[in-house]
């Protein structure tokens, strides 16, 4: 039985990774971004070429998924960050739909809707990461590694100028803030990090489609966060635990239909959304008031 | 923080109250990965109403000495939640035998089959490169090649077809089409004239009959699905493309059926002799009928004999007294020449897929006219 | 003629765009609330004349009314249930755009419930093309969604230019002071805002369910080509949204003489990115500060 | 500068020798000249020449819509002027996006304070401290400390000590603004730009608000005020600019300005705010 729920918990790591790199941008950064799932795509993506053409070892593949999707982070942020707000998320949900274009058309390096199977397991210290205990140490410890990463970075003067943007953003550029700077290097941080997400699951699944990196992945996420509660550091590792396990729960409730599932899951999601919004806009752990301001 | 750190276990807690599930080990435990949710769920549905049949013959036939119990697992068609429900099914119920449906899904579990040496037969899907999934991954039902191996002949020779255009989802399956088409057309002095590939998304094909009605094909070939091949249909006719539509076993759902605009389009499925005079066939479309009112679609058929496949190899393995394992369950299907299944008697080819007569069939408006059977 | 024929079509589709964006702009532009949930506004509409016109065979008119009554109720309630009382305890974009996400997502899937998830076409034998010249075919369909579009957009400018409520709409997307002076309350014309964006989704949802049929997520679509059409045209800029929108209309069909067509909505999005990085103020800037 | 020499009456030597005498012999902390900007059809400042001189508090005066806030905001970048030039310590401003203009010594307040209202009053200070944000800062735990130490001292100088852990959001009307100024004076900006900086004090914060102002001159930063408050002008500025529709009609010492009637009569005629 434990078995099955390592398999959850490594989703709950991986989902909790990807919340909490969201959250940099979302809670911290004030920049609000559907584009989330196209990087944790772009993880998955070089970790599986890497692992299959060039190198099994962890360590390799996740210095070589990180680097990419960072990079890429940049080459996309400095451009499309001179826009702000509204005009931002519906750049990043532009960013968000090309990248899916080009995950399901790119077939020689993605495998398009087929994808890529036989992911070799991957290899670290001379061992190989086979069993569900190991794939769940391994994706614990990644989350607990980024957790530390963005808890020490936030609680740091990058932190600081990271929230001072957020709340006002023409006040932090007269105090000499570069606020293009920080939003970059926010953006090739919170990608940076969202790629280990991906190379775990390239790994932990030995198979990977474009159906895993659309936009319902980035809502799904940008949900956790947000219900979880922006600009804390558990909010979103709670959120993220919380909606990976609402299928699993739903489908013990017996009077539900089951071929609605999928539905109803997305639903309560939606609805608790609105609520969140209207009646408590800092998500479960964050305060009850906003944690944003009036620009 | 460290409330919040509650919170985190307290939700860990009620997932593991959650996802607990009884197993039993002392049954012959066999795995289904189904979509038992979502908008796939009917399919589901489907192959269940025939593996329950199959449970209640092996039973009854006390074909194993155990009990079989067929467990259960969601996929939603969807490849992330197979390859959960597969590693659920081979580590906690370690079961040597799963059956799975859905090309995506099938792709997914099948490097965990070939890894853990577990046995995942297809009865569903039939995308051409589910054929190359490795020893351990079967099909009891044949491939979109293979059907269109057939069907490719009878259109260009017998009918006369020469100029096939094709409109494809560009996932596996209609990339397997397309190099199917590709490779076989020149070869039967017919050609390919144009392809259009589409997302498995798309809903507007105006424009598409613009451009098809400008090739001026005598045949628009669809690798498509369910409703959105229902939408290409009726949009090209309904924006004056004529020509005649054909596909591989896809057209046989109810939804193309029933579709006048769709009346006389040519398909391919396995052959399935409902008429066959065996005990076996008898019984299996007998008490189909007595339980669920009508007649066994294709699919059900498959899983029905899916299931016999593992109780026959299974009973065989117990009389030599091998245990039931993936391995074993490879070993004694290589020695066995054919199995007498529902429809007659089929085997498999070194790749593990079925060998099965084809059969071509017409959109008559009333469940299909076969034209045609025969052996690839 | 081919190339003839996409135009067509382009057209066509780019009308139902142009409609539906223009809803989205006058909402946006005049009470600057990130009105994602527009698309579920057109979705229900859609799925609402569906049910009455298709399913309870009824009278197409009495179908229309009931589109538009309830496209417009639900506008309003959105508005009222869940943007007013946000704005009420703070205004930023993020909450309000993440509520109306979530409106979106709740939308979607009750549909699905309800109507499954399925195509459904609104039947009519409109919807089959004639050939008019040889080797070019259309719709009667078509030349309907023509005239009614043409016939909406002149009424539409009249009340924006005429009336005291749309020349107070179209001041209030170009500069809020200016209206507060007017002695305008913003709270009752985000009203009307609300009521005639929402009542402008309808047409291109009936035209959308009987020409290319209908599925939940179809609002998805239609409400990023509006979003680009606002935002590309010009907050502010209602016939620039109006303009760029059946420009990408016509844009996605015409692609399809070189490209396959999972392209179109690709590069429908590559435009925007080059409008927003290259030029954030919009196309039609300057024309709307006139 | 003609009318600047002019600016030397009796008056104001008895006033404020020492400042008149360091008038005289003070550089020009920032030169403006013929600086114009003009929005769609208004010609916001056309043509504005001033200089700001070292350790002198230099007040902006004039009505409403005089071009007073866009001056400040041509000076920190945050409008490019369509011609003219600005010089600070003789390096050109014009083309700086105004993050580079603030780390060469230029801090300004706003109007409308624009506090980082969601992050602790320390914090507030600390992120004044640190323009330079990279993920880490360079000197470790122990600049660390100096700079809390630092922070601690200006919040007890700007009174505002005992509430370092509040979210600056909750603070008074009062308290918000002596966080705005604590926020400059973390920074080492030479040169301060306030706007409106004491308007809607009550009279015993306002006087903490001269007290530091004055402490901050003689420390050697040049000051430039934005402000409407006749008395408060008088009683803080060494200098006072007259801008009127976006030219500078006047300059000279606070009382010469402040007795021509001709000034007064614009001003009020203008309204005051």
């Amino acid at each position: 039985m434990s078995v099955y729920l390592l398999n959850v918990g490594v989703f709950i790591c991986i989902y909790a990774i990807l919340a909490l790199t969201l959250n940099v941008l979302i809670g911290y950064a004030g920049v609000f971004t559907l584009a989330h799932a196209a990087f944790f795509g772009i993880g998955a993506y070089v970790a599986a070429f890497v692992a299959m053409n060039l190198s099994s070892s962890l360590v390799v593949v996740l210095v070589a998924s990180v680097l990419t999707a960072g990079i890429l982070s940049v080459i996309i942020a400095l451009p499309a960050l001179r826009v702000r707000d509204e005009y931002f998320v519906v750049v990043s949900l532009a960013i968000q739909i090309l990248c899916v274009t080009v995950f399901s058309e790119w077939k020689g390096f993605t495998g398009g809707l087929g994808g890529i199977v036989n992911i070799p397991l991957p290899e670290i210290f001379g061992g190989t990461i086979a069993t569900p205990m190991q794939f769940f140490l391994l994706a614990l410890g990644c989350l607990a590694v980024i957790t530390l990463i963005i808890g020490l970075m936030v609680r740091g003067s990058f932190g600081r100028s990271l929230m001072a943007v957020r709340d006002n953003e023409s006040a932090a550029l007269a105090l000499g803030k570069n606020v293009a700077l920080i939003k970059t290097l926010a953006a090739a941080l919170s990608s940076g990090l969202a790629a280990v997400a991906g190379v775990v699951y390239a790994y932990y699944l030995s198979f990977i489609n474009v159906q895993t990196f659309t936009l319902d992945t980035s809502v799904l996420v940008m949900a956790m966060v947000i219900i979880g509660g922006t600009g804390t550091m558990c909010g979103p590792i709670l959120g993220a635990a919380l909606l990976t396990m609402l299928p699993n729960a739903l489908s013990y409730v017996s009077f539900l239909p089951q071929t609605e599932i999928g539905s109803i899951q997305q639903l309560l999601y939606g609805l608790a959304m609105i609520l969140m919004m209207i009646f408590r806009p800092g998500g479960i752990v964050g305060a009850g008031r906003s944690k944003r301001n009036r620009n | 923080m460290s409330n919040c750190f509650k919170g985190v276990v307290a939700s860990l807690v009620l997932g593991l109250v959650v996802t607990a599930a009884p197993a039993q080990a002392e049954d012959i435990s066999i795995g289904g990965i189904f979509p038992l949710s979502g908008p796939n769920a009917i399919y589901g549905e489907i192959f269940q109403s025939s593996l329950r049949l199959a449970e209640n013959h092996i039973r009854a036939d006390g074909m194993l000495d155990g009990n079989l119990r067929i467990l259960y697992e969601d996929s939603q068609a969807l490849p992330q939640q197979a390859v959960l429900a597969m590693n659920k099914l081979v580590s906690v119920n370690s079961v040597p035998f799963v059956m799975s449906a859905f090309t995506g899904p099938s792709k997914a579990i099948a490097p965990i089959a070939n890894r853990t040496k577990t046995v995942v037969v297809n009865g569903g899907g039939v995308g051409p490169d589910l054929a190359k999934l490795g020893e351990y991954f079967w099909n009891v039902i044949p491939l979109a090649n293979t059907e269109m191996r057939s069907l490719l002949p009878y259109m260009v020779r017998e009918r006369g077809y020469k100029k096939f255009a094709l409109i494809y989802v560009d996932d596996p399956l209609g990339e397997g089409v397309r190099e199917v088409l590709e490779e076989q057309l020149p070869k039967l002095g017919a050609s390919l004239v144009n392809d259009y590939s589409i997302p498995a998304t798309a809903q507007q094909f105006g424009g598409l009959a613009a451009k098809i009605r400008n090739d001026d094909p005598d045949v628009v070939f669809l690798a498509s699905y369910g409703d959105q091949q229902v939408q290409i249909i009726k949009q090209l006719r309904q924006n004056g493309v004529t020509a005649l539509f054909a596909s591989y076993s896809a057209f046989s759902t109810p939804s193309v059926q029933a579709l006048p605009e769709a009346e006389g389009a040519l398909y391919a499925t396995q052959a399935i002799d409902f008429e066959a005079k065996d005990a076996f066939t008898r019984r299996f479309i007998d008490d189909f009928k007595a339980a669920y009112g009508k007649m066994p679609t294709v699919y059900a058929t498959n899983y029905y004999n899916a299931a016999m496949i593992f109780a026959m190899l299974g009973k065989e393995l117990q009389v030599q007294g091998k245990p039931i394992t993936g391995e074993n369950l490879l070993e004694q299907r290589r020695k066995t020449k054919s199995f007498a299944l529902v429809g007659g008697s089929v085997s498999f080819d070194e790749q593990g897929t079925l060998i099965a007569p084809i059969q071509i069939m017409e959109v008559d408006g009333s469940g299909g006219n076969v034209l045609k059977i025969g052996n690839p | 003629m081919v190339l003839l024929q996409l135009l067509i079509n382009g057209i066509q589709t780019g009308t139902i765009y142009a409609l539906t964006a223009i809803g989205f702009a006058l909402i946006f532009g005049s009470t600057r609330i990130f009105h994602f949930a527009h698309g579920a506004i057109f979705v229900i509409a859609a799925y609402v004349f569906k049910f009455t016109f298709g399913d309870l065979s009824l009278h197409w008119g009495i179908a229309t009314i009931a589109a538009v009554s309830t496209a417009v109720a639900v506008g309003l309630l959105v508005n009222f249930l869940i943007y007013v009382p946000i704005q009420r305890h703070e205004g930023s974009y993020f909450t309000i755009f993440v509520a109306s996400f979530g409106v979106v997502i709740v939308v979607q899937n009750a549909i699905a419930i309800i109507f499954g998830r399925g195509f459904v076409a609104i039947e009519t034998p409109l919807s089959n093309a004639v050939e008019v010249v040889s080797g070019l075919l259309m719709a009667p369909l078509f030349g309907i969604a023509l005239v009614c579009s043409v016939i909406i957009l002149i009424s539409l400018h009249l009340t924006l230019t005429r009336t005291h409520v749309g020349i107070a709409l179209r001041a209030l997307s170009q500069n809020p002071e200016l209206v507060r002076t007017f002695g305008l309350s913003t709270r009752r014309l985000s009203t009307y805002a609300f009521a005639l964006g929402s009542a402008l989704v309808v047409p291109g949802a009936i035209f959308t369910g009987a020409v290319s049929g209908l599925n939940p997520t179809v609002g998805l679509h239609i409400m990023l080509i509006s979003l680009v059409a606002t935002i590309a045209g010009g907050i502010g800029s209602i016939w620039g949204a109006a303009w760029i929108a059946f420009a990408i209309g016509v844009a996605e069909n015409l692609v399809l003489w070189q490209m396959d067509s999972q392209w179109s909505e690709a590069v429908a999005f590559a435009f925007l990115l080059a409008f927003l990085i290259f030029r954030p103020a919009g196309l039609f800037r300057l024309a709307s500060a006139r | 500068m003609s009318c600047g020499s002019r600016g030397v009456t009796a008056a104001a030597m008895t006033a404020r020798i020492p400042a008149e005498a360091s008038f005289e012999a003070a550089a020009n902390v920032l030169r403006i000249s013929g600086v114009s900007k003009r929005f769609g059809g208004i010609q916001a400042i056309q043509n504005i020449t001033l200089d700001l001189r070292a350790g002198l508090i230099t007040s902006l005066v004039g009505p409403n819509g005089a071009g007073k806030t866009t001056l400040f905001n041509t000076i920190t970048g945050h409008i490019r002027p369509d011609n003219g030039t600005v010089l600070f310590e003789g390096h050109s401003l014009v083309g700086r996006p105004p993050w580079n203009i603030a780390r060469m010594g230029i801090m300004r307040t706003f109007q409308d304070l624009r506090l980082f209202t969601h992050m602790s009053v320390e914090d507030n200070v600390l992120a004044a401290m640190e323009p330079r944000s990279w993920f880490w800062q360079s000197g470790g735990r122990q600049a660390k400390n100096t700079r809390r130490e630092r922070a601690a001292a200006i919040l007890n100088e700007t009174g505002l000590g005992a509430k370092a852990g509040v979210l600056a959001g909750n603070l008074s009307y009062a308290e918000h603004k002596f966080l705005s100024l604590a926020r400059i004076m973390a920074t080492n900006a030479r040169l301060w730009l306030l706007d409106e900086p004491a308007a809607g004090l009550d009279p015993p914060s306002y006087d903490l608000f001269q007290g530091l102002l004055r402490d901050q001159v003689r420390r050697g930063i040049s000051v430039c005020i934005i402000e409407h408050n006749l008395d408060i002008i008088t009683g803080i500025s060494d200098r006072i600019a007259f801008l009127d529709q976006g030219r500078v009609i006047a300059e000279g010492a606070p009382d010469e300005i402040l007795e021509d009637p001709k000034l007064i009569a614009i001003y009020f005629g203008g309204g005051p705010s």
